[in-house]
């Protein structure tokens, strides 16, 4: 009996009333999902303008940006981009994408909004942790957006903050001081955010299901979400400790991080004994795992966009789910790889090798399965479908380009080229975003109550698909020539002939860039005056859709869908005549089309 | 528009592949004894993967140009032989493709990594700081001094912190800006960074490794060609990692001896 | 921009306080009637040591700017006559006004990856320049002691940047400086109250402005390290004043 | 046949209050509308919930023991240091908390089975359980104040890092322990404690008991 009132405690609580609590501090799923879709858009434009301004430097190193010397007058004395001022562009780039854009969008954003709709549930079992969650991320993005306006500027250590660069505080360089502890600070935030997200979407899913929603019958997107909270839980609560341990370091002066005898710029430091590796190895047992927690979700949204434009279910969802797990699972073995010519022994080196080639196995049956699946389907083509196939060619592109960092032998000529640059942003960053973006074409309706701009949505894919390419294809070429990433000018003698290469995808990333711009404008747009969007646009099947767009404040309006089907009932004759069956609708095929089984 | 995408993808693909297959931008040529064995594990790799990129992007969109908006009257096909198939598929593709690569790899790695240094190996001491290299060479004792972090300094030109007043194997040590080595005799280089992380890349000598603070490493190598070579740091070290780099000569031995006299005399 | 906003009271107010009591000074040194001087020669004795040169192949550009005159350290440069270059002398006891200020910055010029002047003297508080005439980026590292205030600063300068205009608010003899790009340049600001002046190349020198009295003026070389002198100015005319460091 | 699944759905939520809406873990109704499991709700998400967050606090300890042995290779100059004496008697009174917290649970649960006449449930356990907790607060910053007297401070020697590290991210966590119990008692005292909060707030808290032990072991062996 107490447990009855037990849920009931945890499960109701009815629509807030105030401005505040309903759109600020709200513990509404959808709002939570909605702010943190706002956070992603804000960060990934921040993202896009800093690397507008690092690619402008690489193409034409003593160009003098306009507006910039106004901007930053210590950093870009007259315009002109000084080495510090480029690698805080650089780190800063690197940090928002990869924290503050691919994984907030694709699973904080969206699983926040459609996880619990999708099991079938009212809400998150803890609305107020989730709200915590939020506004966690959010001061986590503030403090690392700060660092640009305190001491001199923001780190310039990249992304992966190697210590004892990043340990030895001011000495190292600008930003080393201030600039740095404010990074691992804002990291350690993001991951106490990411971590009590998690602490939301695992109960969700294992305990608010709807009746009949079993395992098997949940959406790809839901397998997608849970298994990367379940990888976010195990990688974030490595990675803060880690960055505890930085800021100690640099702080209160202990010796974790920095080894003795180090001399830097004519001071010997006064630390001791600690291990440089030891950073590397925390941070890639997170940072490895962390390129799955932002491609998976990107999976699981496209498997479930392109299900419903194929008008057919995968042919095997059971096998794309295994992959993803087992993909969840290598992530932990292979981080290694990062590290093959940092020192490691040279036989550990073999020994993450092999994991990391095999890990390619899951990716490649994923999209064997993908494309299986397009076979004799009846493709309809939209923005969001468009968005979905292009992901398709990224992960293909940019996982090929996996075999040759996989090998030791060759990461000896690749390491730290453009090589790898091109790699990660075709099969992690660029993937996950057009992950992102198939998932908002396909769910603005849902999450706004309005459609978004088709013809603007394609010219937007149109340009951005080829602008991509040609932005990071010659990424590849640069990097078999050797070209070392993380340069702020090229004055090697063998580097000098590569900068047309440079120039070259400058201009694509400007124009590509513009393109943005028309999706935001379609997004905002669309928002307040697109046409009003019906419940089911895409006659697609899942729980979201069974009810209205937007969805009302407890997702059903009181109703308790109960689940008859798995969620892709696609290919099928209904006695009304359609060729889909709502996941919660009691009806049968009436003739056995051919269909696959899931 | 599908066939249009289909169309695209297509072309991209091809465009991509151009620059490859025609070696426009290649790395600079080989000049170690151990290089072929990786060179010829990249071009292998490149034509497996780039077999795979083209097939996958080809399939990706062929099948797009063919389903894209068949109506009802178009019945759902079943992929010929089912997941099942194409699981089978990948592991057999993929995965001997992983075997081959995987063990040819790990002899590249092996005899980069894995190989004796052979007897009268000559050595030579990297140090790697902000944002320089400087290298060591023992001097006729053979013996490398013991460095004194504490009387490192930069403005008196003691980058290594010798002191060549109270330890004898400092006197003869020479310390140089520059890298020479004679042609066709093995190196041991000894890696050991002043400061903060960085690394010893020589794309023409398909040698890369890094230094890591506190803990000296050494690797060993063979040039085979005379030639003047770029050594650049790939490990970000701070505002000057893209200027850090020094240059590895590669000499006849006589060259090397009177260049080694003539830096001896300049200490 | 944003080290500058922080911290940018410092400067400006010391340079306020300057202003003002120079004026002030300056009334003072009208009913003074004029000002003396101290003047003279530092010199080395003994046979200077050997200056290592410098390789800079690391840099292109830098071996081009001297392809054919060969540079070598800084650390002790004797002119004709044994004179000693770059000695800075400065009132180090006996002054406590405020020097009147030359109107000349002093400048500190990055060319041919070295530092002219290898040695920069200046007043607490008052503003210097860093220029620089190479076509290489240069960054500057000045390294003052965390114990004196002074706050150090690292700030890299691309060939035609805009000079960087700084001032250090607490007096210290002697704040090393460094290029980390070019490992080999290397120099040195010095902070005094009183009046300086650094030697020429023929190791003589003149501290102009000094007011009538009796002073202990300190000479200061990089590697000699400081001597001392007592000195009388009187009014109108120069005092002669000569150092000599003895080589090690 | 659907004919039968409709039935089967009045039975099921028809007249049922909202709050019986959730399937869940051990709630699944397959498609022909017949109930598999006879409960009818699944455990609040909580008992599940907590089990995440003790993965994520087992994740942290596992990176700071990794790193200790990583960074005890590492250097030269890994040294041992004093184990302050109190850390032991520490470790009795959580182990004791946690056994009172225990004790009261089976009290709780074995009152919550008969009539409601009986609620009045004499909480004495439930606020030793608290005291000791804070006691071993106490003891653990008593612990710090002697090496602190010793000169041993945080930078002294890696020993002394990872000591501090680790007692205080357990210490954090264990004042959170510490709310949990708190709120424990307020609900009781507002007649509200339901059996699954304590449950859950008993696993947190003998979570903690079994991870100081952990660490005392791993403070006596390594450091």
């Amino acid at each position: 009996m107490h447990d009855v009132r037990a849920t009931q405690e945890v499960k109701h609580h009815g629509p807030p009333a105030s401005f505040i609590r309903k759109y600020i501090f709200s513990i509404d799923h959808k709002v939570i999902g909605r702010q943190y879709y706002g956070l992603g858009l804000l960060a990934v434009f921040v993202g896009m303008g800093l690397s507008w301004l690092m690619r402008l430097h690489l193409g034409w190193t003593s160009l003098a940006i306009p507006g910039l010397g106004w901007l930053n007058p210590v950093g870009a004395p007259g315009g002109l981009m000084t080495p510090e001022y480029y690698l805080q562009l650089m780190t800063m780039h690197g940090t928002i994408m990869v924290f503050f854009v691919l994984t907030v969008a694709p699973f904080a954003a969206f699983g926040n909004f459609f996880l619990p709709i999708q099991v079938g549930a009212e809400d998150m079992p803890f609305p107020h942790i989730n709200m915590m969650s939020f506004w966690v991320t959010f001061a986590a993005f503030a403090v690392l957006i700060s660092s640009f306006f305190f001491g001199d500027g923001p780190s310039l250590a990249g992304w992966t903050a190697y210590a004892p660069l990043t340990a030895v505080g001011s000495i190292a360089g600008p930003g080393q001081g201030l600039g740095q502890v404010l990074w691992a600070f804002s990291i350690a935030l993001f991951c106490v955010g990411q971590l009590l997200g998690s602490l939301n979407f695992i109960p969700t899913t294992l305990d608010l299901r709807a009746k009949g929603m079993t395992f098997s019958r949940m959406p790809q997107t839901v397998w997608a979400w849970f298994i990367t909270s379940c990888m976010g839980l195990t990688a974030f609560s490595v990675l803060m400790p880690a960055c505890i341990l930085l800021i100690m370091d640099h702080l209160i002066g202990t010796s974790f991080f920095v080894p003795s005898n180090l001399v830097v710029s004519d001071q010997l430091q006064p630390h001791s004994g600690g291990s440089t590796l030891l950073w590397q190895h925390l941070f890639w047992f997170f940072g490895h795992p962390e390129v799955y927690i932002a491609i998976v979700p990107a999976m699981g949204i496209v498997s479930h966009v392109l299900i419903t434009s194929l008008r057919r279910p995968l042919l095997s969802w059971k096998t794309i789910v295994a992959s993803m797990v087992s993909l969840a699972f290598l992530s932990y073995m292979v981080y290694g790889h990062h590290m093959f010519v940092s020192g490691m022994n040279p036989v550990s080196s073999l020994v993450f090798s092999f994991p990391t080639l095999i890990i390619t196995i899951p990716s490649t049956i994923i999209v064997l399965i993908w494309l299986g699946s397009i076979y004799q389907s009846r493709l309809r083509v939209n923005s969001a479908s468009l968005f979905a196939l292009g992901f398709i060619s990224m992960f293909i592109t940019g996982g090929v380009s996996g075999f040759f960092l996989a090998q030791p032998s060759l990461d000896i000529m690749l390491h730290a080229t453009y090589f790898v640059v091109g790699h990660f942003h075709f099969v992690m960053a660029v993937a996950a975003i057009f992950g992102i973006f198939s998932g908002t074409y396909f769910w603005f309706p849902k999450m706004f109550g309005r459609m978004m701009n088709e013809p603007l949505g394609k010219l937007h894919f149109w340009l951005t698909f080829v602008g991509v390419y040609g932005i990071f294809m010659p990424f590849h070429y640069l990097g078999l020539a050797a070209n070392v990433r993380r340069y702020q000018a090229f004055v090697d003698d063998y580097t000098t002939r590569l900068v047309p290469v440079h120039q070259f995808s400058t201009i694509f990333a400007l124009f590509t860039g513009a393109a943005q711009l028309i999706f935001l404008y379609n997004l905002i747009h669309s928002r307040f005056w697109g046409k009003l969007a019906t419940d089911n646009p895409w006659e697609s099947t899942s729980l979201e859709w069974t009810t209205t767009s937007p969805p009302p404040y407890d997702n059903f309006g009181g109703r308790h869908p109960i689940i008859y089907h798995d969620p892709y009932q696609f290919g099928v004759q209904t006695a009304s005549g359609t060729d889909y069956i709502m996941q919660d609708s009691p009806e049968e095929s009436v003739s056995e089309e051919t269909r696959s089984s899931s | 528009m599908a066939k249009l995408l289909a169309v695209t993808i297509l072309v991209i693909a091809a465009v991509s592949a151009i620059p490859i297959e025609e070696h426009i931008w290649t790395a600079p040529a080989d000049i170690s004894t151990h290089g072929p064995l990786i060179d010829s594990q990249m071009s292998d790799t490149m034509g497996e993967t780039g077999l795979c990129f083209l097939a996958g992007q080809f399939v990706l969109a062929l099948f797009i140009w063919m389903y894209s908006g068949r109506g009802r009257e178009h019945r759902i096909g079943r992929f010929p032989g089912g997941a099942t198939g194409l699981v089978i598929a990948a592991f057999l593709i993929v995965g001997t493709e992983v075997i081959a690569l995987g063990v040819l790899g790990s002899k590249a790695w092996a005899q980069v990594y894995f190989a004796p240094l052979k007897p009268g190996a000559m050595t030579v001491e990297a140090q790697a700081g902000q944002f320089a290299f400087y290298f060591r060479y023992p001097g006729p004792d053979g013996k490398f001094g013991p460095i004194h972090p504490e009387m490192i300094s930069d403005a008196t030109e003691n980058f290594y912190g010798l002191d060549t007043q109270n330890d004898p194997a400092s006197k003869d040590d020479i310390v140089t800006a520059e890298m020479a080595i004679p042609v066709d005799r093995e190196i041991q280089l000894w890696m050991h960074s002043k400061d903060l992380g960085h690394s010893f890349y020589v794309p023409a000598l398909r040698i890369q490794q890094d230094f890591v603070p506190g803990l000296d490493l050494s690797i060993h190598f063979t040039a085979n060609k005379i030639g003047k070579y770029e050594i650049v740091c790939t490990q970000l070290c701070g505002l000057g990692h893209y200027n850090m780099k020094a240059y590895l000569e590669v000499m006849s031995r006589q060259d090397f001896d009177a260049w080694l006299k003539q830096q001896a005399a300049l200490q | 921009m944003k080290a500058r906003q922080q911290n940018g009271w410092i400067p400006i107010s010391i340079s306020l306080v300057l202003i003002l009591a120079s004026t002030f000074l300056l009334n003072q040194n009208v009913r003074a009637a004029g000002e003396g001087s101290i003047t003279g020669k530092v010199t080395l004795s003994g046979t200077p040591p050997h200056e290592r040169g410098i390789d800079m192949s690391k840099d292109p550009y830098c071996v081009k700017q001297h392809a054919n005159n060969p540079v070598h350290l800084e650390t002790v440069v004797v002119g004709q006559g044994g004179g000693l270059e770059n000695v800075v002398l400065y009132i180090s006891q006996g002054f406590n006004g405020t020097p009147t200020k030359s109107t000349a910055v002093p400048v500190f010029d990055q060319k041919g990856c070295m530092y002219t002047p290898h040695v920069l003297a200046m007043g607490v508080g008052e503003q210097y320049k860093v220029e620089t005439s190479d076509q290489t980026t240069h960054n500057i590292h000045p390294e003052p002691n965390p114990m004196t205030g002074n706050i150090p600063w690292n700030r890299s300068q691309p060939p035609g940047a805009a000079p960087i205009i700084q001032s250090w608010k607490a007096e210290e003899v002697a704040i090393p400086v460094k290029c980390n790009i070019h490992p080999w340049m290397h120099g040195y600001f010095v902070v005094v109250k009183g009046p300086y002046a650094t030697t020429k190349d023929d190791g003589s020198y003149t501290i102009e402005n000094v007011p009538p009295g009796s002073y202990t003026v300190t000479a200061w070389q990089e590697t000699y390290g400081t001597q001392q002198q007592k000195a009388t100015v009187s009014a109108g005319k120069p005092t002669t004043l000569d150092f000599a460091f003895k080589a090690k | 046949m659907s004919v039968v699944t409709e039935s089967a759905r009045h039975t099921v939520v028809g007249p049922a209050p909202a709050h019986v809406g959730n399937g869940g873990r051990r709630n699944i109704v397959p498609g022909n509308g017949r109930l598999r499991t006879l409960q009818r709700n699944s455990p609040p998400p909580g008992s599940s919930a907590i089990w995440v967050g003790i993965a994520a606090i087992t994740m942290m300890f596992a990176a700071f023991t990794s790193a200790l042995v990583v960074r005890q290779g590492s250097g030269p100059d890994w040294q041992h240091i004093a184990i302050p004496r109190v850390l032991f008697l520490n470790t009795l009174l959580l182990v004791a908390s946690s056994v009172s917290l225990e004790v009261f649970r089976r009290k709780f649960s074995a009152h919550r089975m008969g009539p409601e006449a009986e609620m009045r449930l004499n909480p004495r356990w439930l606020y030793a359980s608290l005291v000791m907790g804070m006691l071993f607060v106490a003891g653990q910053y008593a612990a710090w104040l002697q090496l602190r007297r010793e000169g041993v401070y945080v930078a002294s020697n890696p020993s002394s890092s990872f000591f501090y590290v680790l007692t205080a991210a357990h210490a954090v966590h264990v004042i959170g322990g510490l709310g949990g119990l708190l709120y424990l008692i307020y609900l009781l005292r507002s007649q509200v404690l339901r059996r699954t909060t304590l449950d859950v707030a008993a696993t947190y808290w003998h979570f903690m008991g079994a991870l100081w032990v952990y660490l005392l072991a791993l403070i006596c062996v390594k450091l």
